[in-house]
């Protein structure tokens, strides 16, 4: 696809036709290990039009951008969305320290999330790390179509580790890793993939670039390859597709840039330049 | 959107071209309006400058592309856009039947790229006027127009000639002196200027000891922290323009766009604030059009500064 | 303040004198140092840089002179200072004694008033070395000398004939390309340069109608808004100077300061940071040097970037 | 005073000397009418250090400035100082959310505060809205040492008066006027001036601008010109004497100008320039 085709592709479908942008009340702050932590916001509508892997844009006041945040959870019975964050600078803190009743502006759904089977089969989620936080939605949906989900969730040190406790229940199998090997096996996710990928229908991942670029390294060749989805971050002005911030590499020279905040987050792993992902800092400045 | 009773809130930017409103949209903060057409966002608005169209498409630059600073944020998108061939054919017919006049930001790294640009979609249905952005950090070369009279001069004269349309130029605030160049666009044909793009600027990543951004690290900065300076710019223009200014810099609120009415602008193309809220233009002209009725505004020049009634310093 | 092992903090700005530390405080944010000394809080300072000094006394701008702006401030204070023969004789004979050296920085509206003022306190006990404010946008003229190369350089060269003493010129960044003055005036003989002074502002108010700030309503920007252009000014210095470079605009803290090491400066100087902290230079130095410790710097030097390693677009 | 006189007569009295730069927990917010309001700190050593007219800068956060506001109570044995402060902006609203236990940074005691009676006598306070905030202050000391002490009480409507509930007990007189009328008598403080003015030993006032130049220009000719000191506003950097942005006119013309931080923000009203204070902005910007 060439960036006029892109172009002339996105036409017309706008992501914000069907995102709402509202102020939303806290509801509640869960503090989980070091700086990671789950919070929720009272939006009902919201809660009722996110999908898996879609993302909100939050913002804490006028002195910043909006941040994009996957949702962990979509509730739309209680009428919450969640999501599950670290803090690491400026708006994750100020979100840290959020109060019951506290409002902020959610600018979302927005972006394309993951794809969902037709008909049940297996699915493999991979977390890393933070990486973790799309997946209880997206398992909370996989199980909800008769889905097999095995959760490999994997992170440097158990403290980084998404809670085993928050895990949802109805896991066909779960297992933990960590680079330190302090919790679970002491292994990177990717050294911990199940020895039977074939089994997989889908395969999700999540997780710093340079453990989707292994990741893709390993599968790229085989029979799974066509399966995985990943979700990838890139830095956003917007989150809606007017500012052209987000460009994520597509492999062949001409084809240029997918914009993630509207072509993504989630892509088939297929679809995108590896060999310029993996250079690309792991941890965004 | 009701305008206060007597109170004629449009404004003539030249060519017989009248926004209903001061308030538009700036160039690379709107795309080319069709999310937010979409939206149902677009009916109040003054006018939009599209994204920066260059004669072939162009893929922007690598990212990482943006970063956020105090108060602003730089972008080096690298005029990412597919080409005015695409403009031509799938937006201008859309934008034909919108109430809102566009305005085509035009980019390119010689005289003749500008021509070119312009030529192809001068007289199509949707396409209300230009907006010569010569002053793109981003490129290479993409200074040079911007920051010497002569190029400047040479590039507003020869699009000039290739179209009847109102023809906005502009400007780089990156310069010694905005007002010589103001000035040289002006003399060249020019019906209006834009001031200003954005600023030079870096960011560093202390942890990898290199700028953020790749390449020589240098992208365009925006937002409130540009503010002061671009008023000064537009304070500065006034002085010496007689075509109107589009004050551009850091517009967010109502206030930010009142003031730049103070220091002189004719009407005010709201930026980045585009970005943290889809809604920001709505809620800067609804708070332009309450402060007139509530103050009794005739028009809205009566907001603008006549300049120092005593000396300097003391 | 300890450094760590087998780590030298210091920096050369050239004719033999060498700061303790690369953290200094700007002219203009630190008054003659007299009220810090008083607190104790001169002793970790790499050096201190005066409050711009002229010929004559001057009574300075009329109020207001100060206003807030998105993460940074306007001021305009027009060199209220006491003149040079105070300085001299009040001011030099207590940083005799000082264990800091202090710079004084110089101002005047000919080139025959710097070179009074530098005459007047070269070889002074207490007077370390001149910074040469080419850069003021606060009194008319004023400007001149920092944004044409040939006037830099004349009042670079007529200052270095005047003093054997350390010659630091602190460069404006309201300029087409800071490095075209930077490159004059080290080739007439500053040993250093400071970049940068503020830039071109104003502060409108709206209730007011007119500009917040006196006379013509500009003034000059400072503080973290200014930080993002600051830093691209001195990495552009960076490529075409030998000399040293002083960072100047909107450090605060360690982190800022170290940015300003990578973008290519030798040392910086804490500026408006000093008002709402006044201990903001020692916890920046202190930051500093326990980020050297812990990430086990050799000098300063090593955080360098030494520019891009690939082409600027992709 | 010359300017260079002015910079000598200040070499090495430095105001910072006795300044305490110090994080202090907020004790007590008491919210009153519109958006005025009373906060408290727990800072034991500054409430010893506090003069009245003496004023602290309050900092809330790395993105602004420090803002100047005169001590409106120094209560040694509770260990507090409290500020009576009008949320008029950015600063001023961010404060008025504060919560018990929140920290600000205060750096104070800063300025030259009113002079006090050798030996007791008839004080009278002149308060114009936000003026009265350093009078409470002021009372308590001078009612300390004996003096009688009349407050006129003054503001646009009621609800930007000072609370009539909070004026100390043991007052000589008080009495209260509104431009509006609907508090006490409809006029303005300068309107309202109790006839014998030779009876009082000392005025001090503190109000807009405005109001102050026209107390002046009844004042200035009569025998209580030498008697009144009042306190002014200035946009302030630093509020430590090194910035040289809050400068106040002095009368001759070769003067210049006084800094308000260091040898205000309480003045003579005999050596300040009423002509242009007058015409300085009344509410700045
Ligand atoms: C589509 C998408 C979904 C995301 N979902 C989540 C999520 O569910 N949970 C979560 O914790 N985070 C998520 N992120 C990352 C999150 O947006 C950043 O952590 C956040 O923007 C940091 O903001 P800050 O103000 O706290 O940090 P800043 O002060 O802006 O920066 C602090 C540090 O975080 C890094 N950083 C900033 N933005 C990003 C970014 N977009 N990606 C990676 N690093 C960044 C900076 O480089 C810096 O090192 C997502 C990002 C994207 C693009
Ligand atoms: C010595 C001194 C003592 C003071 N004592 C008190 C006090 O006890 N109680 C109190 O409520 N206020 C006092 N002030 C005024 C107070 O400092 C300002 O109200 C405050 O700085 C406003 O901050 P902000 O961020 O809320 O307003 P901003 O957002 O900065 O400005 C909002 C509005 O307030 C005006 N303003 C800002 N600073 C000042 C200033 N210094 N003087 C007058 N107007 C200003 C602006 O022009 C604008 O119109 C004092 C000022 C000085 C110089
Ligand atoms: C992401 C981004 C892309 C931009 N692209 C263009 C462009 O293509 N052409 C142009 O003339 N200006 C472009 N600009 C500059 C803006 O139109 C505007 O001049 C500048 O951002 C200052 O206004 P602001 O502070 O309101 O954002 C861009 C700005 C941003 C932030
Ligand atoms: C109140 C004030 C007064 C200043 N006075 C001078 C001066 O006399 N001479 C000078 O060269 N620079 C002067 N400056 C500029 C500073 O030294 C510095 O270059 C600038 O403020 C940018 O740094 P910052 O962002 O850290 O403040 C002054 C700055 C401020 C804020
Ligand atoms: S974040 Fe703006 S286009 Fe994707
Ligand atoms: S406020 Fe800085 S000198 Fe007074």
């Amino acid at each position: 696809m060439t960036v006029a085709q892109a172009e002339a592709a996105a036409l017309g479908a706008s992501e914000l036709e069907r995102a709402l942008d509202l102020e939303a009340e806290c509801t509640r702050l869960l503090a989980l290990e070091e700086d990671l932590f789950e919070v929720s916001f009272w939006a009902p509508e919201m809660a009722r039009r996110a999908r898996p892997g879609e993302f909100a844009q939050i913002w804490t006041g006028p002195d910043h951008l909006r941040r994009p945040f996957s949702f962990s959870r979509a509730d739309p019975e209680r009428g919450t969305v969640s999501f599950y964050i670290g803090a690491v600078g400026r708006v994750t803190r100020r979100l840290r320290r959020l109060r019951e009743g506290e409002p902020v502006r959610l600018l979302g759904p927005l972006g394309r999330g993951f794809s969902l089977p037709q008909e049940p089969g297996r699915s493999l989620l991979l977390a890393g790390g933070l990486g973790a936080a799309p997946f209880p939605l997206l398992a909370d949906w996989l199980l909800g179509r008769g889905e097999a989900v095995v959760w490999l969730n994997g992170a440097r040190s158990p403290a980084q580790l998404y809670p085993p406790e928050l895990l949802p229940p109805g896991l066909a199998a779960r297992s933990q890793v960590t680079e330190d090997g302090s919790l679970g096996r002491a292994a990177r996710v990717t050294e911990a993939l199940p020895a039977e990928l074939s089994q997989f229908h889908r395969v999700y991942a999540c997780g710093p670039n340079p453990m989707l670029a292994a990741l893709w390294e390993r599968l790229s060749s085989g029979s799974a390859a066509g399966r995985l989805e990943v979700s990838i971050e890139a830095p956003m002005g917007c989150g809606f597709g007017t500012c052209l911030g987000c460009a994520v590499p597509l492999p062949s020279e001409g084809a240029g840039y997918a914009l993630c905040c509207r072509q993504g987050p989630v892509f088939p792993a297929g679809s995108l330049d590896w060999e310029r992902l993996r250079r690309q800092p792991a941890h965004l400045e | 959107m009701s305008s206060p009773p007597d109170f004629d809130p449009s404004v003539p930017i030249g060519r017989g071209l009248v926004l209903r409103n001061p308030v538009a949209v700036a160039s690379g903060t709107f795309g080319f309006g069709l999310e937010a057409e979409a939206m149902g966002q677009i009916d109040h608005l003054g006018a939009i400058f599209s994204k920066g169209t260059t004669v072939e498409p162009r893929p922007g630059n690598r990212p990482p592309r943006i970063a956020e600073t105090s108060s602003g944020m730089l972008n080096s998108i690298g005029l990412q856009n597919p080409g005015v061939e695409l403009v031509a054919r799938e937006y201008a017919p859309r934008w034909a039947d919108w109430p809102v006049p566009v305005l085509v930001n035009v980019a390119g790294a010689s005289v003749e790229e500008y021509v070119r640009v312009v030529s192809r979609l001068d007289r199509l249905p949707g396409v209300a006027g230009f907006e010569l952005n010569i002053s793109c950090p981003n490129i290479a070369h993409g200074l040079d127009f911007g920051t010497e009279p002569g190029a400047a001069a040479r590039c507003t004269a020869a699009a000039r000639a290739a179209t009847e349309l109102p023809l906005v130029v502009k400007l780089s605030p990156n310069v010694t002196d905005i007002a010589e160049i103001g000035h040289a666009v002006e003399d060249a044909g020019a019906d209006a200027v834009s001031a200003v793009n954005t600023y030079l600027g870096m960011k560093i990543s202390l942890r990898r000891r290199r700028p953020v951004l790749p390449g020589a690290g240098t992208a365009g900065l925006s937002g409130p922290a540009i503010k002061p300076m671009a008023l000064a710019a537009v304070a500065r223009l006034r002085r010496v323009l007689t075509i109107p200014i589009l004050g551009i810099g850091g517009v967010a609120s109502a206030e930010d766009a009142l003031e730049y009415l103070v220091a002189g602008a004719d009407a005010v193309q709201v930026g980045t604030a585009n970005f943290s809220d889809p809604s920001a233009s709505r809620k800067v002209l609804e708070g332009c059009l309450e402060f007139a009725r509530s103050q009794g505004l005739g028009r809205w020049s009566d907001l603008r500064w006549r300049g120092p009634e005593e000396a300097g310093t003391a």
